[in-house]
């Protein structure tokens, strides 16, 4: 599968997904935030850090890049849009994701293990999960999800709920940490897959993730 | 040349994090008096547009598109005449 | 100067600096004001008299520490690069080198929480990837006072948050630290941190401003007036009540520093030959940078500061020269490839102005307005007079009384351990530290938490451990073996993960020096870290001075950080401090 | 009740990198006649003290020891009756 990782300036954990990504046996390729096309692509994916240093709020700079209409383009066409942590941030911003990630519950960066419970397992990002539990790393201030109630029970009843934390982190509401899009070819979630792809360094959780992608 | 001050704050239904702290704090601080306190932003904006007008139909326009979130903000806004 | 460029017409003049002493408020003595004018043969104008200031400050010239830190052990055959540069460097194999130095923002912190940390951790990562290294963690090592006081919970949320807030969005994780809380902290606390680089052999660069004729690129921010005043202020006793310091605040950008940091290890990578050498500009930014530069090789600069590029409007030649606006860096190049290299910055949105070049003349020449501001000797700049710095052994420490007092016995050990679990500097850290990423880059395998942080080298089976250790009590009881203990515990934290130590870099945070008995302090501590170091065979490759830690004439406890790093051949064999099963045996080993 | 509001911003010297890229945001969205951005703080606290004056001396002390940070902050505020 040809993937893109997004580079934003400020972007940090792009290095991360290229690295877990090619573990995984995808075609990966870095694309700045200034192109236009990503036609050659099948997955586009949007790293975590601080896309333009966050100021404002998590994102919000980001969605004007050039390549924002690329990626909207990509997903209205049902390739996949992946966005982790301050890519799932930008993607709700973009609009491309319902919803907003806002400053967690107790103000304050936090960077743990968290325990997720895979709500949907036969979304395209979850379908090779054997369990029903996994251990993801977080890293993030501003991720706790927050959206009308409407909207949330617009995504329960579409099983558009992903993951949820099995203890709430970070105040999101109803535990919410990653969300697909009604047709479920767009994702984000705060949690860091390509942050588990090896037991040393912390779980391997994170790998039934992109072979779920994989494996479409 | 107009300065445009823009407020930003949550809308009521909002939870606001660090106004909670801060309330907590001004509690221990010896402040009693206190109710609710949001925190919100705050900019000042140099508008180099010629006319009043032109200046608020932008300033309006790039607030709603950029400065805020309208899922969970609203803002207020006032201009005024800027020496230089 | 021919004619006074108007924005310097209000300055004092060199008859005033000379008869009202106005350089005194600089910090500078009499004697050396004197020994400027012999040496220049005139009076110095304002801006020259405020380079030397900052230039002959403790924080840029050590010229108080240095007899110490000359008796440093710092050779062996892993040492690429001593003191003296932007940070150390040890040969690791494999054609690679890891870099690694510790400073400290004890002053900066203490006025201004947020900031001042968070600068702090900006400047370190400047020193490493300075010397082309890749940035590839961050310690902290911090001292409070007791918790129970509400400016120390502000002093410690600020502070964390600003190391967090600072490395966290640089993608740089901070993968271990230590913190102790003592009142003797109480209004000054220490704010040191370390970080620690990897580099190829020949991707090495210096400070340098070698080549006659090369040209001086500024690099990064632009300059504003932050932070005026901050080498003087880092170098004089710290008066509580004092508000007229808070002119010294300086504000990070990470932001910026993260593409400052990856277009600099990108250029150096890319035009290995052609950039000559590289600076970080921290404590009396412009000056101090340029000055060393040029010190180093035995070159002379010339600086046209119209050319600088500026925040703010009508900065003077002094404000250009001493602020240290932060995300900012001075490179040595070829003048065939300055154009191209000035590219790689412009595309990021970055500044890299040629602003002057490298002279044959051994001068220090800036030029405003077209007019000469300042026309000096480099050497002068770099070398303040020597000091002879007389020391007494504090009484505390050659008869230490009361020893055999402490007769106490203790039946309840369960209420012991209950107590001793509950002391701040005891209790786990984990709230705090957990507000810093730790695992960006994905290559941390021990994280804070255990002995020491562990980063393994990706494409390599090998991996760095690294610690900051130091107990002050102890070294206050007894300044020598207090320091052979800082080392001896960075060591212990180092093999318990498996790795061997190789080499330290320290943070030596001290009191007021002209104080014979702390200057009795500072040279004891150093000789206990330089006994143990050459016992481990750990040379002393980097480090910085902290003095005049003192609030209202009391000084903190000595407190000579050591931060040391191992290696480990297999990161497959580093150990974690877990219990790992139910039934397996635990051994108490040593005596 | 009073509704106080309090306007922080950096002082003028002090470096606001927030600011600087808001502005460049607002010139690649195409406003053009963008002057100086700065972003700042904006706070709406509930006062129950009973009267102006009590209300007012509160707001400028805690706003001076706790919300804003003197060394790199300046701020305004007003005080409103508010009903409830
Ligand atoms: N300020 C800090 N930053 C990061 N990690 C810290 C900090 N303070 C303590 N830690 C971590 O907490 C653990 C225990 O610290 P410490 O009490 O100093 O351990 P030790 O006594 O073994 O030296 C270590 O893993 C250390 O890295």
């Amino acid at each position: 599968m040809r993937a893109a990782v997004i580079q934003f300036p400020g972007s940090n954990c792009d290095l991360d997904l290229m690295n877990a990504l090619k573990e995984l046996k995808f075609e990966a390729t870095l694309v700045s935030h200034e192109a236009t096309d990503l036609s050659e692509f099948d997955a586009i994916f949007i790293p975590g850090g601080f896309s333009f240093g966050d100021y404002l709020r998590s994102g919000a700079v980001a969605r004007f890049s050039p390549i924002i209409a690329a990626i909207k383009k990509a997903a209205a066409a049902g390739k996949l849009v992946v966005g982790i942590c301050n890519g799932f941030q930008i993607l709700t911003e973009a609009g491309l994701l319902p919803g907003q990630l806002m400053m967690n519950e107790h103000p304050g960066f936090i960077c743990d293990e968290a325990d997720l419970e895979i709500v949907n397992p036969d979304s395209r990002f979850t379908n090779q999960y054997q369990k029903q539990f996994i251990t993801i790393p977080v890293a993030h201030g501003e991720g706790r999800y927050v959206a009308d109630a409407t909207t949330i029970a617009a995504l329960d009843k579409n099983h558009q709920i992903i993951f949820k934390y099995r203890k709430n982190i970070n105040g999101s509401i109803n535990n919410i940490a990653g969300i697909s899009n009604k047709v479920g070819n767009v994702f984000g979630m705060m949690p860091h897959p390509e942050r588990a792809i090896e037991a040393m360094i912390s779980s391997d959780d994170g790998r039934a993730f992109f072979t779920s992608i994989l494996n479409k | 040349m107009y300065l445009g001050k823009v407020y930003v704050s949550y809308k009521p239904s909002v939870f606001d994090p660090q106004g909670d702290v801060i309330k907590k704090s001004l509690n221990q601080l010896g402040f009693q008096n206190i109710g609710q306190v949001k925190q919100g932003k705050y900019f000042e904006i140099k508008l180099t547009d010629d006319s009043f007008e032109e200046a608020e139909a932008n300033l309006k326009k790039f607030t709603e598109e950029l400065l805020i979130n309208p899922n969970t903000e609203t803002y207020q806004y006032d201009i005024v005449e800027d020496e230089k | 100067m021919t004619s006074v460029p108007d924005l310097m017409k209000d300055e004092f003049t060199p008859e005033q600096i000379k008869e009202n002493q106005i350089y005194l408020q600089w910090s500078l003595t009499e004697p050396e004001y004197d020994l400027i004018c012999e040496r220049l043969g005139r009076l110095p104008n304002y801006t020259e008299t405020g380079l030397f200031a900052a230039m002959w400050s403790e924080h840029c010239s050590y010229k108080k520490s240095k007899p110490v830190l000359r008796k440093f052990w710092s050779e062996n055959e892993r040492v690429l690069q001593g003191p003296g540069e932007g940070a150390g460097v040890l040969d690791i194999g494999d054609n690679q080198a890891v870099v690694f130095k510790a400073e400290s923002h004890n002053h900066p912190s203490a006025v201004e929480p947020y900031e001042g940390a968070a600068t702090g951790v900006g400047g370190i990562i400047r020193d490493i990837f300075s010397m082309g290294a890749q940035p590839i963690a961050i310690l902290d090592s911090l001292r409070f006072g007791e918790i129970e006081d509400n400016q120390t919970k502000h002093l410690i949320n600020g502070i964390v948050a600003g190391i967090a807030g600072y490395g966290n969005a640089l993608g740089i994780p901070t993968v271990g630290g230590d913190m102790a809380l003592d009142k003797t902290y109480q209004k000054n606390p220490l704010v040191n941190a370390m970080a620690v680089g990897i580099l190829d052999h020949e991707d090495l660069h210096v400070g340098q401003a070698n080549g006659v004729g090369n040209r001086i690129l500024y690099i990064g921010a632009k300059t504003g007036r932050d932070g005026i005043h901050g080498a003087t202020f880092a170098s004089s006793d710290f008066d509580s009540s004092e508000e007229q310091n808070r002119s010294a605040v300086q504000v990070g950008d990470p932001f910026l520093e993260k593409l400052v940091m990856d277009t600099t290890i990108a250029a150096i990578k890319k035009f290995k030959k052609a950039i000559v050498g590289v600076q970080d500009m921290g404590a009396a930014g412009l000056v101090s940078s340029s000055a060393e530069m040029a010190g180093k090789a035995g070159n002379g600069v010339h600086l046209n500061l119209d050319l600088v590029p500026q925040r703010e409007t009508n900065l003077t030649p002094y404000e250009l020269m001493l602020s240290e606006s932060q995300e900012r860096m001075l490179m040595v190049v070829k003048e065939d490839q300055m154009e191209a290299i000035s590219q790689l910055f412009f595309k990021q949105g970055l500044e890299a102005v040629d602003i002057g070049a490298v002279t044959d003349d051994g001068k220090y020449v800036l030029t405003f307005e077209d007019q000469v501001v300042t026309d000096l000797q480099v050497k002068d700049l770099l070398t303040p007079p020597k000091q002879k710095m007389p020391t007494k052994a504090p009484a505390r420490v050659l008869a230490p009384v009361g020893q055999n007092e402490y007769l106490e016995v203790e039946k309840d050990f369960a209420n012991v351990l209950d107590k001793m679990l509950q002391q701040s500097t005891v209790a786990s850290k984990r709230d705090l530290f957990r507000h810093y990423d730790s695992m960006v880059r994905t290559d941390t395998v021990i994280r804070p938490g255990g002995d020491a942080g562990v980063v393994r080298i990706k494409g390599t089976k090998k991996a760095l451990a690294m610690t900051t250790d130091v107990n002050g009590r102890k070294v206050f009881l007894n300044p020598k073996i207090g320091g052979q203990l800082a080392v001896a515990e960075a060591a212990q934290n180092i093999v318990c993960t498996g790795a061997t130590p190789i080499g330290i870099t320290d943070c030596l945070n001290f009191g007021d020096p002209d104080d014979p008995e702390i200057y009795y302090e500072l040279e004891q501590a150093c000789a206990g870290i330089n006994d143990f170091a050459k016992q481990l065979n750990t040379p002393i490759i980097s480090g910085n001075v902290s003095l005049y830690n003192e609030t209202d004439g009391k000084a903190i406890y000595p407190t000579p950080m050591v931060g040391m790093v191992g290696l480990l051949a297999d990161v497959n064999k580093a150990t974690t401090i877990d219990f790992k099963n139910a039934g397996d045996l635990i051994y108490l080993v040593g005596e």
